[in-house]
């Protein structure tokens, strides 16, 4: 029972049963098909998608279930939350995070709002799917990590999927889920391969997993960079070091204890996270923890992340934009003193 | 101003009457709305309807509750053209628990989802997206439902409005977006604002009809609404109806209106009234007497009264209210201290 | 010298002076003078501003120096960003920053980044003027507080006054300098009087002010809060217990010393902050301060801040929405473990 | 097809030359960055111009320096066509510190302010606003410059069209709004996406002159851009242009384009090629010579691999160069660990 399967199919797999499971579950997006009304694809796709992750779904659910959209972020993504308050269940890509510049009056002030500012009157089960993530060399307009944006919004649930089995899961339940869901998807993660059953299952929104247990110092990881931790700490290793890596899987809503009872066993928190680092989802769990878990820390807690500029488009820069194992390695030397981890 | 008395056919008795008495339930709501925040009653932001009463009625006249309209931060009286109580809407203007939306989001905020009535919009365009969406379900689940956007003369140079108009169309969504011309978005004429002669003009960009009408005269917006919602009913798609229209009170309540020439403001009031006019319509052609006319104004003034009455002696949300209905469902602990 | 105006006065005397001292500066935003093309209205304004903050400059600069727009704020916020990028130094208002749902692509993707992605062959010194903050019955879409939003975005500076002195000084500076710079003003503090030198000076963006000296605890206050901190610290003298209030007066930049100082000295750290909890820059602060300042904290680091949830409109639930005294004196209380300080 | 001889006289010899030469530089530009990038040498989202040269260099032989162009993803057609460096170019889309932009922008970024390049845009529909923006500086500062706006077919459906071309008519400001309809928005055809029939059609909606012509023909172009262009300086507002025009590769490098037809591919680049039809149009007239035409590839092809080898041999920028340019001033501490 082995199935190795990438991040894409995965995801691929979640809308397929998710599709097929309710009738009201519909995919809205730019080119999430492609080719709409050209004659000879009238029963299958030009792209499914910019990235292929869509493909092969209009053959199976048509084309009055997967709609290609104009270039109208504003406008389907606000359609999309009517479209779910009035008894659909959306599942709308916004191709890349970065073009909530178009759409962030529909998601913020009127998706996450809605139930609330009616008095409870109304629930809206949309699920936005949207890529993110640098190291694509895609430069500063496609290469942001916005999730601490949407973390920000009350009303608004946020997904950050590490690996193609969270990834099944997690957006299996975004879509089943009644509650405004943005489900993030590292591009450079599209291609990485992993244990996925074939079944339907659900991971809850709001739990967080170790993905790696150690007794020695938390390293709470974001997304792809949950794999760069799971490097570090296997390199750590060689020092006698036992790194626990915890990815929250979610951001909206937060595991806290997961990372709390973590820092309450190692004492020490590093935060990996390749956002920007002001006011970001690594400031929001440090903030978490240094309130609520004060007592249990015996350092200063540290956040690894990309520093204050936009993504670079060179690649020479964007390497050196992204956390790297090594970033982790010296900030843990630093923290435990011992000058010789870095140079493992 | 002489009413179309050719379409006194398309109007029942029994239609008329429900028209003249949402006409009059929002002039005196909104007449009320006005003294209780004169008297310094109610909080916030408001902004009154009053003048244009013809465009809401003429065009929920074709509207049950499983069809769905989007509003603005002007809508109370879409909310009553679409059916919803006086009292609840009232208690939500004073910030109630027994609000139409539990005191959380007043005046520029009303909705009643059940009766189809999508909310009134605090952000400018939003209802066009909205709208589509509306019109999305009920294409998608074949429920022959349409979906109405009004929306303001400013609106209609927000982006939203090209996106929406142009999904709806290529979709060919049952969707009538009804622009309410009132000659200025808050202090700024519509003339100066928009490149258009007309907003009606924009349909041609869409490939969807686009008509204006008089919309002091509910008599014209019924009739314009009838085709556009018949349109949209047959699976025809969108349309776009521009109804021109007046403000009798400032933008929101405390606008001093310096942007107003006084000739234009008494037409409006006094002559151009579109419940004088309609009532003196019904009268001559005979389709409601004078005396159900007066009996209709009185009970309406008298569930004005009664909906203030409600909404004042109705009881404050409590503390556990704030941050109820965030999500449906979210299970994480508190964050921050409050 | 002791002239008391009002918060809306010293912002309206700060945008006299900057037109006066450079023809390149412009303002633009709807109904920043109202009333365009009203035959009766060519010298003056119908409304300068929907809360009169802009009233008077039509009539000393012409309406081709102020510049209603329609309700086009992608167009028009747009649109300053290049009238910045190629000579001219606009003044564009965002009416309420809630309305940045509608033009977050021109600040974050167009106004930010040009610079960079230029390589630095581009500048780009526009200033936007935006109301935020709750208190004003306007509820959920009217009402957020949203300056950690803008501070994440590396090439926005973020500049959030709490007295008229400050708004007059930091608006100056803000109109100054050569990079976009969002200036909030908190539209419940409009009224308020203080006293501001007649004369033109500014305040440098990225320095912020002891607003009251203490050596206990330190409070750091967002804006209005700073009003809250302030009023909780005459509140405690009674207990003997002095606070330190630091208000950072811009966001981006951060006077990160003037907090690690006041920590050095006080080893507590309390954050008041009407914005929603989460990826804020209460969590910004508290998380550069557990970094940073960790070795001086004595205890754990408090946000005093809004629920994570929209703003409610009816008086009732807004009013214990927002920070209050109260709830600082209840923090202080259990932070310092004595009783006796709530009941003060 | 046949070029529309009528325009010879608007055209001089020189002109001619330059617009034959931009036009090769356009195509061996792309033709020889699609190689590239086939051999894996160039990183990252590349969009290619090739097919639609006609266009932007139709309208640049219209501008100078001063004024100021907004581009698209779809850039390196305006930039070439607007004056920028080949070598700077070829080195930004190698990411090289020696790039116009030090190789932070890359291909989607490229710009020369200098040049009045304003800069490709990674946001469909970001260039509108923009180009209002220029042609508000050029008419509060009176410096006769016109900015103009290359956008997509796709571009036209998103809300900052109707925006910033509803800005630019109420200002009247000088912008040229061009529309590159290239049938296509990524794998979406413009008549499913697009409820106009054509995108000049919405010129209406906003009271400016809109204009069809045939995007492959240069001089007819020119002749339209000459219109605009000279309307716009006379300060007489916007105008929209849209060029029917087709990219002869896939929508970015790597597009296998199942959505295109085999025969409209071999008529748009074999017979209707924007580069040959000119070419046979320039012998005809008798504005430049075979000879001068052989030449003036030749040391195009040369300038081509000439960039070529300045990118690959410039130097990579250095982790110095990764936080400057974010702002002109900026004093505070690094935050996170990098
Ligand atoms: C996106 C956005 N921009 C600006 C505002 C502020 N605002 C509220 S109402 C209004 C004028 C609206 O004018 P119009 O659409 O004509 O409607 P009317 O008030 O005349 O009914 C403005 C500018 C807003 N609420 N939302
Ligand atoms: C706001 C936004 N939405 C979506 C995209 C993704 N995207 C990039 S190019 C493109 C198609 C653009 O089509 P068109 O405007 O016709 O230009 P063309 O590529 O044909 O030159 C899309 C959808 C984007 N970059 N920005
Ligand atoms: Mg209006
Ligand atoms: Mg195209």
């Amino acid at each position: 029972m082995t199935r190795m399967i990438t991040f894409s199919q995965a995801i691929n797999e979640a809308l397929q049963l998710a599709m097929r499971k309710d009738e009201n579950v519909i995919l809205m997006g730019e080119d999430v098909a492609g080719g709409a009304e050209v004659d000879h694809l009238q029963d299958e796709e030009a792209w499914g998608g910019v990235m292929g992750v869509t493909a092969g779904l209009v053959q199976e659910f048509g084309r009055d279930r997967i709609l290609d959209t104009p270039i109208s972020e504003a406008g389907y993504i606000g359609a999309a939350v009517t479209t779910a308050a009035t008894g659909m269940r959306p599942v709308a890509e916004l191709m890349f995070n970065d073009f909530i510049g178009s759409c962030l009056d529909e998601v913020m002030n009127q998706g996450a709002k809605l139930r609330y500012m009616f008095g409870g009157k109304a629930k809206v089960p949309l699920t936005i799917r949207t890529m993110h993530g640098a190291g694509f060399r895609a430069a500063a307009q496609h290469s942001q990590s916005l999730y601490g944006m949407f973390t920000a919004i009350p009303g608004i649930k946020v997904v950050v999927p590490s690996t193609p089995y969270d990834a099944k899961g997690l957006l299996l339940a975004a879509i089943e889920d009644d509650d405004p869901v943005v489900f993030f998807e590292d591009k450079t993660l599209y291609n990485v391969k992993g244990e996925v059953p074939e079944g339907y299952y659900t991971i809850p929104l709001g739990q967080g997993e170790i993905k790696r247990p150690g007794s020695d110092l938390t390293i709470v990881g974001i997304g792809k960079q949950v794999q760069t931790a799971l490097t570090a700490a296997e390199q750590l290793v060689k020092k006698g070091i036992e790194a626990e890596v915890v990815d929250p899987r979610s951001l909206s809503p937060l595991d806290e204890s997961i990372i709390l009872d973590s820092i309450m066993k190692t004492n020490r928190l590093i935060i990996v996270d390749e956002a920007n680092p002001r006011c970001s989802i690594a400031t929001d769990i440090s903030a978490m923890a240094a309130d609520k878990g004060f007592d249990y820390l015996d350092a200063p807690i540290k956040m690894i992340t990309a520093p204050h500029c936009p993504v670079p488009f060179s690649p020479a820069l964007e390497d050196i934009y992204l956390p790297t194992p090594d970033k982790i390695l010296k900030v843990v030397s630093e923290m435990i003193e011992d000058d010789s981890i870095v140079k493992l | 101003m002489k009413i179309s008395e050719e379409m006194v056919q398309g109007i029942t008795s029994e239609k008329a009457k429900w028209m003249y008495q949402k006409m009059c339930e929002i002039r005196m709501f909104e007449d009320r709305v006005h003294e209780l925040f004169g008297q310094g009653l109610l909080p916030g932001f408001i902004h009154l309807y009053a003048g244009e009463e013809a465009v809401a009625v003429g065009v929920c006249a074709h509207l049950d509750d499983k069809d769905s309209i989007t509003s603005t931060h002007r809508g109370h009286g879409h909310c009553i053209a679409k059916g919803c109580e006086l009292d609840g809407m009232m208690a939500e203007l004073y910030g109630k628990a027994t609000g139409l939306c539990n005191g959380k989001g007043g005046s520029m905020h009303i909705a009643d989802v059940e009766k189809g009535m999508l909310g009134a919009n605090g952000i400018v365009g939003g209802g066009f997206p909205l709208a589509t969406g509306a019109g999305l379900t009920a294409k998608l689940k074949k429920t022959g439902a349409v979906a109405v956007c009004f929306f303001g003369d400013g609106a209609g140079n927000h982006g939203t409005f090209h996106e929406g108009i142009n999904l709806a169309a290529i979709w060919n969504l049952p969707v009538v977006f009804v622009a309410e011309n009132n000659g200025y978005a808050e202090a700024t004429p519509f003339e100066y604002a928009s490149s258009c002669t007309n907003i009606a003009d924009r349909a041609e960009a869409y490939n969807i009809p686009g008509e204006v009408v008089d919309g002091k005269d509910v008599t014209a917006v019924f009739d314009a609404a009838q085709r556009a919602v018949e349109r949209a009913r047959k699976g025809e798609g969108p349309s776009l109806i521009e109804c021109k229209t007046y403000r009798n009170y400032g933008h929101f309540e405390g606008d001093a209106q310096k942007y107003k020439t006084s000739e234009d403001k008494k037409s409006h009031v006094e002559e151009l009234d579109a419940l004088k006019t309609f009532r003196d319509y019904l009268i001559r052609q005979e389709l409601v007497t004078e005396v159900d006319l007066d009996e209709m104004e009185r009970s309406v003034k008298e569930a004005v009264e009664k909906s203030v009455k409600f909404a004042e002696e109705s009881p404050l949300p409590t503390a556990a209210d704030l941050t109820k209905d965030v999500y449906v469902s979210y299970e994480t602990p508190e964050r921050g201290e409050q």
